[in-house]
């Protein structure tokens, strides 16, 4: 188990409130833990970084990994 | 490693910057066309409610580290004399401008290339959000089509 | 018929006009993007000599109903809130600009390709000549590629 | 014979000089004239206009005819 920090942003920010802690071994558990906290998430696109590089596949945890929580970009 | 150049701005773009950004380049006088573009905030309307405002979020350390990327993928695929970038963060109310990108090359293709992929890309790469206020002060959160 | 709007005048393009035309359509907020091309004198080096001025001339009236032309099928093909086209006229030294197309629609897309197709057209539809002097003060006459 | 004035732009003005009158049916008629005396035309690319309106056949002159002798277009 890592400690981790989750940021996260936009619509999902409304959702998750405040940059948080917690424990996953990877980002799928991590994933799945936050869905069932937060059942809205499940109906929502997002992409996820870790430590500012942009994951597409389930990926391994650090302890003090920051993991970004994004929602589509809508910039410009 | 490429250096990081900040686009961000707690303000609108004010033309007066613009004025200001292409006097700068007449000393470069190898460039033959400039190409802008410009984002202005919209009413848009949305179920009877009109927006009066937009306001800005961004991931911004990855947001400037993906921007880098882009510049350099621009600049080694364009024959560009150079490239510029500024986007708003905060609120910027309808008719204001949020973003703007500004091309230079010898010859006008290469700048009109270069701004119309710049613009694309950063509306599909940067982690910005914009939320929709409304008139009454409710919002939702913008989607890029 | 078209009304005829004139696009010529006897001064480079300053970037204070530009500023000026930016700013007077933050009321139009049903704009969400505009598109400016520019056009820059360039120092080109033919032969050993660099070229310093461009002196325009043009077949104005003719130029300016042929720009009416253009202006109404730009507007029949694309969806545009506005378009301005200024070209300068006598001399225009290097780094200054002399010519300045601005379209503004909705979303982007029109814009960008109105904004082009204008550049484009005008380079070869208009009746407006180029003779570029170099610093010793000879000239060659100016051909668009 | 129509009377019609010949005015020239760019490097046609050069070798044209100031505008002037001549005389001629048509106009391929008054490309040839033109061309005899001044026979740097012959190498050049040239669009005519007739009363400001863009021809690109030969086409009969009346009196007072305006006919605009324009060498390629580099505007912008």
């Amino acid at each position: 188990m890592s400690t981790v920090k989750i940021i996260s942003f936009g619509r999902l920010k409304e959702i998750l409130g405040p940059d948080f802690e917690a424990e996953a071994e990877n980002t799928d558990q991590l994933l799945n833990q936050l869905t069932e906290k937060f059942p809205q998430l499940k109906d929502l696109k997002l992409g996820i970084a870790v430590n500012q590089k942009i994951i597409s596949e389930n990926t391994a945890l650090q302890n003090n990994d920051v993991v970004a929580l994004m929602p589509p970009y809508s910039g410009g | 490693m490429s250096k990081i150049k900040n686009i961000f701005q707690n303000s609108p773009v004010s033309p007066l910057f613009i004025a200001e950004s292409i006097t700068k380049h007449s000393a470069k006088t190898e460039i033959g066309a400039h190409q802008i573009f410009l984002g202005q905030i919209r009413t848009d309307e949305i179920d009877g409610k009109t927006v009066k405002a937009i306001e800005y979020t961004a991931y911004e350390d990855l947001a400037l580290s993906q921007m880098a990327v882009i510049r350099e993928e621009i600049f080694s695929k364009y024959n560009l004399t150079c490239m510029h970038v500024h986007h708003s963060l905060g609120i910027v109310k309808a008719g204001e401008i949020c973003l703007f990108v500004f091309t230079s090359s010898k010859h006008r293709k290469e700048a009109t290339l270069a701004c119309n992929e710049v613009v694309e890309r950063i509306k599909n790469e940067l982690p910005i959000w914009g939320r929709e206020i409304f008139e009454d002060e409710t919002h939702q959160w913008k989607t890029n089509q």
